[in-house]
């Protein structure tokens, strides 16, 4: 009926190759006095930036300060809040983004490759070979046509992670991708988040585990959002 | 269209690896089914009266309470987040996945049919039209209920308040259904009554769709 | 921020307003125009009233449309953004509900007490149709309630106006309220007529799947936690339930006429004239009940949106 | 009036019973819905004036 994309202001710049757009000069995301209220309380009000190619942002904060709500507003799952939020893309939103929930969006009576082709059928990335290569980048070569159910915590994390490894999305919004997934793991995630970033493509991902110093950072908690660039740029 | 096909093909697989969600309306069909000439009365006469509504009500009720499971584990595993943000339409893979439970579900429930419908000594003249307006009915029945699965998904306990929604709405289906079984034990024309099931059909797989796109939009927080 | 704009756009379009009890005084005249119409002219049948009500109305609002176009957008715009905003609307159904009360007790008295003491008794019936002064406005109003929640509904999804999802909140209640009325007073009518409290008459049917609709919305209303979720999810519910309730009852009738049941309605014969001395209180308390729909429904409105807005500076000040 | 006297009115012939019994539990659960949202209203009222006095004892201290 309404297409959320526009509820969002999301206006594509234009149906070109990501690659030829110089999106280090267009803010892809900008947030304008954000703030949202749930069961009585204030997550978080007033929350202004704008997130650019090439950013990496840290959303945050204590238990239930609202963390996956906000990535869930980005990501227009979720309508309830105040203030603005415009996307600039060269495609909608849905078609540029890789939306990891902190739940992994996988159905444990398929195999990882059963529910990796599914989801990127439905993002139109169709090839077979590629989500092979995806799943033994991290590490689960040989797991593939095991039903994730019987698949560990970690291992499963990681079969959600492996379309990480799939290209075409610019924006990456990531969450609690560190959880469950031990030391190796968390290195290899985080090295994949920084050539994405290096890219060009736009990361933001929940987490207590901060990446080096040059990620930015939005502090979330007692009601308030608080952005910290303190670290940004050390590392350009 | 994109998404139609990979969608139906999975939710087939995922019906084949647990293949009890598919087993157990059908089996609940029958077995309430038969509860009746055990409550009321083995006399055929009695039966043959009784059969059309008892058959069409155990059809409507199976169809519901396989439908509580459309959404929920989708939404408990987080699938249902990735379906909503999927550059789709969300109207073709809904319908994707309703396709794909009726052929699982609503189809064996028309094929078994006639089998209990003699078994309440309906006569063999009759079985054609149950059949038919069965065909006609559960996709109806599998898109109203889907509807009510779709608000109802986030929600603790929500079967029964699925139940308390999906079930007024299913009145003109059940009163069509039962009715052209009823008009065909009198040996009256039933083509009329199939055509007004067949409108119905129309009309929910035409609006159908949109609605429980938006109910899952609306149960996710959008 | 939708609050500041419909404060500004209501500023910028404030000159031309007209004093909030003209629209209402208006209204009434027209219906005590209609009213007095029908109780003048020769014995009509229940539908001529509609028909003939509906005419009244469309032809007067068309005219007045072509010679006043201005007034009549500038109201539409002040209607959709004054009563569009809670706290606009708020402040309006506080002004016009004493006039409503007084009017809805008057008529609902007027109406009630002239059905139940003067008009005379039905030719067939005798004295037991005198439930139909409770029974006819009280279904026309159940049923009238969800269509008007099923448009608020659509109002709702489509331009997410949080006014309707109020509304919606606000209509369920008396609707169901109204449906059991109708049901009970149908039951109680039922037994001197057909000998017994209750038949599947087609009507009684209906509202039985009525009042199930109503108590469906009210569920699913209490059963979501968060009021803007469970404001939407009952939009849809709502619409859908509209859209349904007409197959509803083609379907009942048919199965009515499958099954050859009673065909006595409170009429009499279907079809057959109401005298105009029986339809004067008819007419007066259905009016009256509607009024008393409105009453109840900008009642709980009003706490629902104190409720809702309960953050807010203008909340606070017309609390303390 | 129709009736000749209140006793009549009171009987309506054989009708008094189902016609005033409907009268009567109907009108009362009109009052009841009714006096239900009066009452609501006046009770989030009240709750809000607590909240809000509590809220401005807060903010002074």
């Amino acid at each position: 009926m309404n297409d959320p994309n526009d509820r969002h202001g999301n206006a594509p710049l234009s149906q070109v190759e990501l690659s030829q757009v110089d999106l280090s000069q267009v803010g892809l995301l900008q947030v304008d006095a954000l703030g949202c209220e749930r069961d009585d309380r204030t997550l978080f009000a007033g929350l202004s930036f704008t997130a650019g190619a090439g950013d990496i942002w840290q959303v945050a904060g204590p238990n239930g300060a609202g963390k996956t709500t906000l990535l869930r507003i980005l990501a227009g799952l979720f309508g309830f809040y105040d203030g603005r939020l415009r996307w600039q893309l060269p495609a909608t939103l849905r078609e540029s983004m890789l939306y990891l929930g902190h739940r992994a969006g996988l159905r444990e009576e398929l195999t990882p490759l059963e529910n990796l082709s599914w989801l990127s059928a439905l993002h139109g990335q169709k090839q077979d070979a590629a989500l092979m290569a995806a799943l033994s980048a991290v590490g689960l070569g040989g797991f593939e046509d095991l039903p994730v159910a019987h698949l560990s915590a970690g291992q499963k994390r990681r079969v959600a992670l492996a379309r990480l490894w799939l290209p075409g999305k610019p924006v990456w919004i990531l969450d609690e991708p560190f959880t469950a997934i031990d030391a190796d793991g968390v290195a290899l995630v985080e090295a994949q988040l920084r050539s994405h970033a290096a890219a060009g493509g736009l990361v933001i991902y929940t987490s207590h585990h901060q990446l080096a110093a040059d990620t930015r950072q939005i502090l979330l908690g007692q009601g308030e959002a608080r952005i910290n660039t303190a670290h940004a740029g050390a590392a350009a | 269209m994109k998404g139609f096909s990979a969608t139906l093909r999975r939710e087939v697989l995922l019906a084949m690896r647990s293949p009890a969600e598919v087993i157990n309306p059908l089996f609940f069909f029958v077995v309430v089914v038969s509860l009746f000439p055990l409550a009321v009365s083995p006399a055929p006469e009695l039966l043959r009266e009784m059969a059309p509504g008892v058959i069409w009500v155990a059809a409507l009720l199976a169809v519901m309470l396989s439908l509580d499971g459309l959404f929920r584990t989708d939404e408990e595993t987080g699938v249902l987040d990735q379906l909503l943000v999927a550059p789709v339409e969300l109207y073709f893979t809904v319908l994707a996945k309703i396709l794909a439970h009726w052929l699982l579900v609503g189809l064996p429930l028309v094929l078994v049919a006639p089998v209990l419908g003699y078994m309440l000594q309906l006569p063999v003249s009759v079985l054609g039209t149950l059949m038919s307006g069965l065909l006609l009915g559960t996709p109806s029945l599998m898109v109203i209920g889907a509807i009510g699965a779709s608000l109802t998904v986030g929600l603790r306990r929500g079967s029964m308040l699925l139940a308390l929604l999906v079930l007024p709405l299913y009145i003109p289906v059940l009163v069509f259904g039962a009715g052209s079984l009823g008009r065909a034990l009198e040996a009256l024309p039933v083509n009329p009554v199939l055509a007004v099931l067949g409108a119905v059909l129309a009309l929910a797989l035409s609006l159908g769709p949109f609605a429980i796109a938006l109910g899952l939009r609306i149960s996710t927080g959008d | 921020m939708q609050e500041s704009r419909a404060v500004h756009r209501s500023q910028t379009t404030g000159s031309a307003k007209l004093p909030g009890h003209f629209y209402l005084i208006s209204l009434v005249a027209l219906l005590a125009a209609v009213l007095t119409w029908f109780i003048w002219s020769a014995p009509v049948r229940p539908r001529t009233v509609w028909l003939g009500g509906g005419w009244v109305f469309g032809v007067a609002f068309y005219f007045g449309a072509l010679r006043y176009p201005d007034l009549y957008w500038r109201t539409l715009e002040r209607w959709y953004h004054e009563l569009g905003s809670p706290r606009y609307f708020y402040r309006f159904s506080g002004l016009w509900l004493p006039w409503l009360v007084g009017i809805a007790v008057v008529l609902c008295l007027t109406g009630l007490i002239w059905g139940l003491a003067f008009a005379p008794p039905h030719h067939e019936q005798g004295n037991s149709y005198r439930i139909i002064y409770l029974h006819v406005p009280a279904s026309s109003a159940a049923l009238m309630g969800y269509m008007a929640m099923g448009v608020a509904g659509l109002v709702a999804l489509v331009w997410r106006l949080k006014m309707a999802e109020i509304m919606i909140k606000a209509i369920a209640p008396f609707g169901a309220v109204m449906a059991a009325i109708s049901l009970i007073s149908g039951a109680i009518w039922g037994r001197p007529t057909w000998g017994t409290y209750w038949i599947w008459d087609a009507r009684l049917t209906s509202m039985l799947i009525l009042l199930f609709l109503y108590l469906g919305v009210i569920a699913l209303q209490n059963a979501i936690r968060d009021p803007r979720q469970a404001g939407r999810a009952a939009s849809l519910l709502s619409v859908v339930g509209v859209i349904n309730v007409v197959i509803v009852r083609y379907s009942v009738d048919w199965w009515q006429s499958l099954h050859q049941g009673s065909s006595m309605s409170m009429f009499g014969t279907a079809g057959s004239a109401i005298h105009p001395s029986m339809l004067a209180p008819l007419l007066l308390s259905m009016f009256g009940i509607y009024f008393l729909y409105a009453v109840t429904v900008l009642i709980r409105a009003r706490t629902e949106i104190l409720w809702r807005e309960r953050k807010s500076n203008w909340v606070r000040e017309e609390v303390s | 009036m129709y009736f000749d006297s209140f006793a009549e009115l009171w009987q309506m012939g054989v009708h008094g019973p189902f016609v005033w019994s409907a009268f009567g539990i109907c009108v009362a659960l009109i009052l009841l819905n009714v006096g239900v949202a009066v009452y609501q209203g006046r009770r989030v009222r009240r709750d809000l004036k607590r909240i809000i006095r509590r809220q401005i004892m807060q903010e002074k201290q």
